[in-house]
């Protein structure tokens, strides 16, 4: 790591307006973002990393549930919104190489394209919730142990549920962000000097996608190869 | 540890790359899905976690630019995966465990 | 930059800036949410203070005649919530590290002070709402939430403590994410990280320990609440979960967070003692060092919690080796202190009666603490009223004393003012003997099979808990007087000058308080911490 | 004056003192020799004059390693010691009195295998080993008795298993040790030690009701489980007798020991561990029968196992390559 910060201070010259006062320079300032984000990604690791314990542990004593309940999600539906949310992952890249281009109109032109997209993903995300309501396969006291799986199929959808539901919660307020930088993109704001929230939603946007890169197989293709 | 300032990708990918990691990405989630269906005994989920790993890895690196990312930051998520493992490893230690001192009585 | 330096009382200080509401509502400088947290801290603290008591006036007897059985669980839960999720595991942090990191490093603020505001925030709002879940609706499951009783069985409000504590534990988060990257980006040209105070190594462990804990917990609270609110049922024996998979989520945080509490009070320990002997600390390398390991190891250790719960025995095994390696590095911090003292030049201020009591309360707790990972042991006193004697001991005594004798060193630099000084060491002998009268009879208790959370107990107890309640109403005292003429001092103390104490550091080198930005000019660090032969010139001075 | 320490009326109970002992003189020793050298050098190098500043005393790698080597030392001492202690808590004889424990909001109901049933009150004989199953209906709650030094989690779903042998006759206290609600401090119950003569004059007074195994019996019919698990060749199920202390070999090749918690297992979730040689047939009755009920067929199931020879075959734990036992009936 940097050692220390560098002792001009910044209130000589043309100091930009983005500078924070409590910051050397632009770098030191998009040096800190940068890892603060980071480690806030850490603790979002260990947030969904506490659902994927719970997940390995009953998925180790009712493989049997587990398989045959996989099997009622609907791959299709799944398999489509793994490639809508990779794509929207390079809109999403697309957009921060435009902000670091200084390029408002292609910044927002991918923003757009990548809200478009996780639009999508919660828009099948719903079909795919109303499916299950309506196949009384929702946890709970209206649920029915579908036909020919043990009793403990019900866990494995009370997981699906958790998981893919805080996981569409962080598309949701991803999408929150998402406007808010169009809206900031828009007046203006982002330059080839300071570009720093779009970088940052970015990695907060992928890394929303790499969590659903790891769902998918774990709760989709369980067990397909023994239909 | 400073990027280079005056870097023509400012130290970042360039769509070029993107792309290719987009279609790398393409590729790998219709493998998995063909995989899903054969049948390779206990390594179905494995061979389904390394693609999902490879595919996180490829994001991370490029998407998110940790190839060109300070040293602490792989650090910073080097510590997220060893935390992670120490969670879920020693809990199933537990469970695994379990079942090796049989407790008998008449 | 303003003008800090224009002598006199008329100085512009950070406490001056401003008089306004908004000013300090508003505000995003660390040192005054540093006093939003001390009041917020303060206030959470006086009312699990006040459910302590009420729990050992029931306890007086034997009969559980005071209370209903019902607000009885519900006061020690209400006592547990607020003083460990709204007063513990903030505390220090909160108080003393976000007034001293960015002094001690040489930086202006906190790397995101924003965020550090909206932290406050989120710790108050969540605060206020387990507090009206607590004592408008009641919990009765205890702090540790265990499932199936939580989940299914409760008819308090679980669901809204657990949103209150999933924000604190947010805000929480956020004080640790701000640290390290203050910590990593913002030290002073030449603040090198082995010229660090150890008080900010000490943060930045906690650090650590809460980003990589918290998120654990704050996904178990939300899996409680979802269980009740949508009859899921992944802790839920019943559908097939299991809650010992709950108590395994639960102690992978609650345990670290055990460090949480206890790592910033031995920063402070650290600082103190190396002042008042006006001696470098002894093994510097080794406190720093040792901090971080604490860290690491506190997550490998949660199962011991779990002898009895039917966890595997190999299992028990792994964390009970494990829990004995991380008494060492706390060995550690205890041996290079006392060494600190040889030869040091010892003066008795209140500040270091605090960390003299700190050392040798958290030795023994420690030490009882080792009783507790000895596998064959730990069954019998698990649960039992020598837990709650060692964690108190470690918690109490330990953490708050450590935290008092902190307020009381860096009270000059926070208030500008001195706090009086025959009153204060009056209070800390107070709080040693309430202290120990209080919680000492509870090992002899728990060893003769005392179970915790207990309304009414067998008669044959009695002696040790009214030994118990008499010492509480001590302790309370003790607690009251720091209060009192910590308040009297904001008016009438005297004004305290820049270093009062001659101890080195870069937060003595700004004025007392400090002005807004912190430093009139950004510091420059030439040497190692603790340099009091060097620093000499400068005592003489002061 | 109260006493310091339960009364010693276990096979533990002098163990654990000792190890108790142990500890509390490490922890005497170490909290003195801080202690006094705190107040020694707080006195000796109290500071003369206002601007006085310590002579500086360098560092030493030497102490440092001494107290880590000391410390590290004395805890693996106290891990071997506490674990040998912990093995002997946790692993029953084989040839004990066997008592069916089941918890629930705010009672204990403990039955002995004739039937005879008690209320938060258990009878025992001196000097015999008594080894508990135990189970909840609700919440987690925890068998604890000071005098005897252990306690463990009656944890619903599963069945959880401890031991003691009492060592004095007399009168001890039964403690809920976990949390479980409202009247949880009312969780609490005798355990009468017994002479060997007082205990038979005890068994033979009152009437003893049906054992638990031949009401284990009546319940395996009514669920209908000795359809598939008959004696007969070509049922669907294994056959049950000669199961309990067995080592079964499962379909993933795995081996276990067939023990309480097996066949707890095999009757609320079957599919997780499945006998090799047969079909994932049967369903769950995960719900479908109480604590007591499983209690009952466990006890049942058991009875179809010949009884051991005291100390005898059964308490091998399974070794890597097991003798082949057939699996099949």
């Amino acid at each position: 790591m940097a050692e220390g910060s560098h002792a001009a201070a910044h209130d000589a010259h043309d100091a930009p307006r983005e500078l924070r006062h409590h910051f050397v320079d632009m770098e030191a300032q998009q040096e800190a973002s940068a890892l603060g984000m980071w480690i806030f990604l850490v603790t979002e690791v260990l947030f969904f990393g506490g659902m994927f314990t719970a997940y390995v542990i009953y998925r180790a004593s009712y493989t049997r549930a587990f398989e045959g309940a996989s099997n009622l999600l609907d791959l299709k539906l799944g398999a489509f919104n793994t490639a809508v949310l990779i794509l929207s992952s390079l809109t999403m890249a697309l957009a921060v190489w435009a902000g670091q281009q200084g390029k408002k109109n292609l910044i927002v032109l991918f923003l757009t394209a990548t809200i478009l997209l996780g639009g999508t993903f919660l828009g099948v995300k719903v079909i795919e919730y109303k499916q299950k309501f309506v196949h009384h396969e929702v946890p709970g006291p209206h649920f029915v142990v579908p036909e020919g799986l043990p009793r403990q199929s019900e866990m494995f959808f009370s997981l699906y549920f958790c998981m893919t539901g805080l996981h569409a919660l962080h598309m949701v307020i991803g999408i929150g962000l998402l406007l808010w930088l169009i809206a900031r993109a828009r007046r203006g704001d982002f330059t080839p000097r300071y570009n720093t929230p779009v970088d940052m939603v970015g990695l907060y946007w992928h890394f929303v996608d790499i969590v659903w890169i790891f769902l998918f197989p774990l709760l989709y293709l369980l067990g397909r190869h023994t239909l | 540890m400073r990027r280079n300032e005056s870097d023509d990708t400012h130290g970042h990918g360039s769509p070029g790359a993107y792309f290719a990691v987009f279609t790398a990405l393409m590729v790998l989630t219709a493998v998995t899905l063909w995989a899903a269906y054969q049948h390779l005994g206990i390594w179905n989920t494995p061979l389904a976690l390394a693609i999902a790993a490879a595919k996180a890895v490829m994001v991370a690196l490029i998407f998110m630019h940790l190839r060109s990312s300070p040293k602490l930051t792989a650090i910073v998520v080097a510590t997220s995966i060893v935390f992670l493992a120490f969670l879920i490893l020693i809990t199933l230690s537990d469970y695994l465990t379990r079942p090796w001192l049989p407790i008998y009585g008449r | 930059m303003t003008n800090a330096t224009a002598s006199g009382r008329e100085r512009v200080n950070y406490l001056n800036a401003g008089y306004g509401v908004r000013s300090w509502l508003l505000t995003t400088d660390h040192k005054r949410i540093a006093i939003l947290y001390l009041i917020g801290v303060t206030v959470f603290f006086a009312i699990g203070g006040l459910a302590a008591a009420l729990i050992r006036l029931e306890l007086l007897t034997p009969a559980g005649d005071v209370f209903q059985a019902e607000t009885y669980n519900k006061i020690f839960t209400t006592h547990g919530v607020m003083m460990i999720f709204f007063f513990m595991i903030r505390g220090i942090p909160a108080v003393l590290g976000n007034f001293l990191v960015p002094l001690m490093i040489g930086a202006k603020d906190l790397a995101f002070p924003r965020l550090n505001l909206l932290s406050w925030y989120l710790y108050i709002i969540g605060g206020l709402i387990a507090l009206w879940a607590v004592v408008h609706g009641g919990v009765d499951t205890g702090w540790t939430f265990y499932t199936p009783y939580s989940t299914v069985y409760s008819n308090g409000w679980v669901v809204v403590t657990a949103v209150g504590i999933f924000l604190a534990g947010f805000s929480s988060i956020l004080t640790g994410l701000n640290f390290l990257v203050t910590i990593h980006t913002m030290r002073a040209p030449g603040m090198t990280w082995m010229r660090m105070p150890l008080f900010c190594w000490g943060m930045y462990a906690t650090a650590i320990i809460q980003i990589l804990g918290t998120p654990v917990i704050a996904i178990t609270v939300l899996l409680v609440a979802a269980e009740r609110l949508f009859h899921l049922g992944i802790f839920d024996p019943a559908q097939g979960g299991d809650p010992v998979l709950f108590q395994h989520l639960f102690w992978f945080y609650s345990h670290p967070a055990v460090y949480i509490m206890i790592l910033p009070a031995m920063a402070v320990i650290s600082e103190l003692v190396t002042a008042f002997a006006r001696k470098p600390i002894f093994g510097y390398k080794f406190i720093a060092g040792s901090s971080v390991a604490i860290a690491v190891l506190s997550f490998l250790v949660w199962g011991h919690h779990m002898f009895v719960s039917g966890q595997s025995v190999y299992a028990g095994l792994i964390f009970s080796i494990l829990s004995f390696m991380v008494a060492i590095p706390s060995a550690i911090k205890v041996f290079n202190w006392t060494a600190t003292l040889y030869k040091g030049s010892i003066s008795y201020q209140t500040p270091l009666l605090y960390a003299i009591g700190f050392i040798g309360l958290f030795t023994f707790g420690g030490l009882t603490g080792l009783m507790l990972a000895t596998l064959g042991l730990g069954i019998h006193v698990h649960d039992t009223y020598f837990i709650v004697a060692h964690f108190h001991y470690i918690m109490v005594g330990g953490t708050i004393m450590a935290y008092l004798g902190g307020l009381h060193y860096w009270w000059p630099k926070i208030s500008g003012k001195m706090y009086p000084e025959y009153w204060s060491r009056v209070s800390a002998w107070v709080i040693f003997i309430g202290f120990n009268l209080t919680f000492f009879p509870q090992f002899i208790a728990g060893y003769l099979g005392m179970p915790r959370r207990y309304h009414a107990y067998p008669e044959e107890f009695q002696v040790l808990n009214v030994m118990s309640t008499s010492g509480a109403s001590i302790l309370g005292i003790g607690y009251l007087i720091p209060l009192v003429y910590f308040f009297w001092s904001m008016r009438y103390g005297k004004d305290a000058v820049d270093n009062p104490w001659g101890a080195t550091g870069l937060e003595w080198q700004t004025p007392s308080p400090p002005p807004t930005e912190n430093f009139p000019e950004t510091p420059v660090v030439t040497g190692k911490p603790y340099d009091y032969v060097t620093a000499r010139e400068e005592v003489a001075v002061g | 004056m109260t006493p310091l320490f339960p009364e010693q009326a276990s096979t533990f109970a002098h163990n654990v003192d000792a190890l108790y002992l142990f500890l509390i003189a490490v922890t005497a020793f170490f909290s003195l020799l801080i202690g006094a050298l705190v107040v020694v050098f707080a006195i000796k190098y109290r500071r003369k004059a206002t601007d006085e500043v310590a002579l500086e005393v360098h560092e030493s790698g030497l102490l440092e390693i001494v107290w880590t080597v000391i410390p590290f030392g004395l805890v693996l001492v106290m891990f071997f010691w506490g674990a040998k202690v912990f093995f002997q808590i946790t692993r029953p004889p084989a040839d004990s009195i066997e008592i069916y424990v089941t918890a629930k909001q705010w009672m204990w109901k403990l039955e002995h295998t004739d039937g005879r049933r008690e209320m938060n009150e258990l009878h025992v004989p001196v000097g015999q080993p008594v080894r508990l199953t135990m189970a909840s209906e609700d919440v987690i709650h925890s068998f604890f008795v000071p005098a005897f030094r252990f306690k463990r989690d009656v944890v619903p779903g599963r069945f959880s298993t401890a031991w003691f042998e009492a060592t004095k006759p007399g009168k001890y206290h039964l403690f809920c040790a976990e949390f479980c609600g409202t009247r949880h401090s009312n969780m609490i119950g005798w355990i009468y030690v017994m002479t060997p003569a007082d205990y038979q004059a005890w068994l033979s007074g009152g009437t003893s009701g049906e054992t638990l195994a031949s009401a284990g019996a009546k319940r395996f019919v009514e669920q209908a489980c000795n359809t598939c698990h008959g004696e007969q060749k070509g049922s669907r199920g294994p056959s049950l007798s000669g199961l309990y202390g067995r080592t079964v070999r499962m379909q993933s090749g795995q081996t276990l020991a067939a023990d309480e918690a097996y066949i707890r297992e095999s009757i609320v979730n079957p599919q997780a561990k499945l006998l090799e040689g047969y079909p994932p047939i049967m369903p769950t009755y995960q719900g479908l029968i109480s604590e007591e009920g499983l209690l009952q067929l466990t006890a049942y199931i058991k009875s179809l196992s010949p009884a051991p020879a005291s100390g005898g075959a059964l308490a091998a734990p399974p070794a890597p390559s097991p003798e082949r036992k057939s699996t099949k009936p």
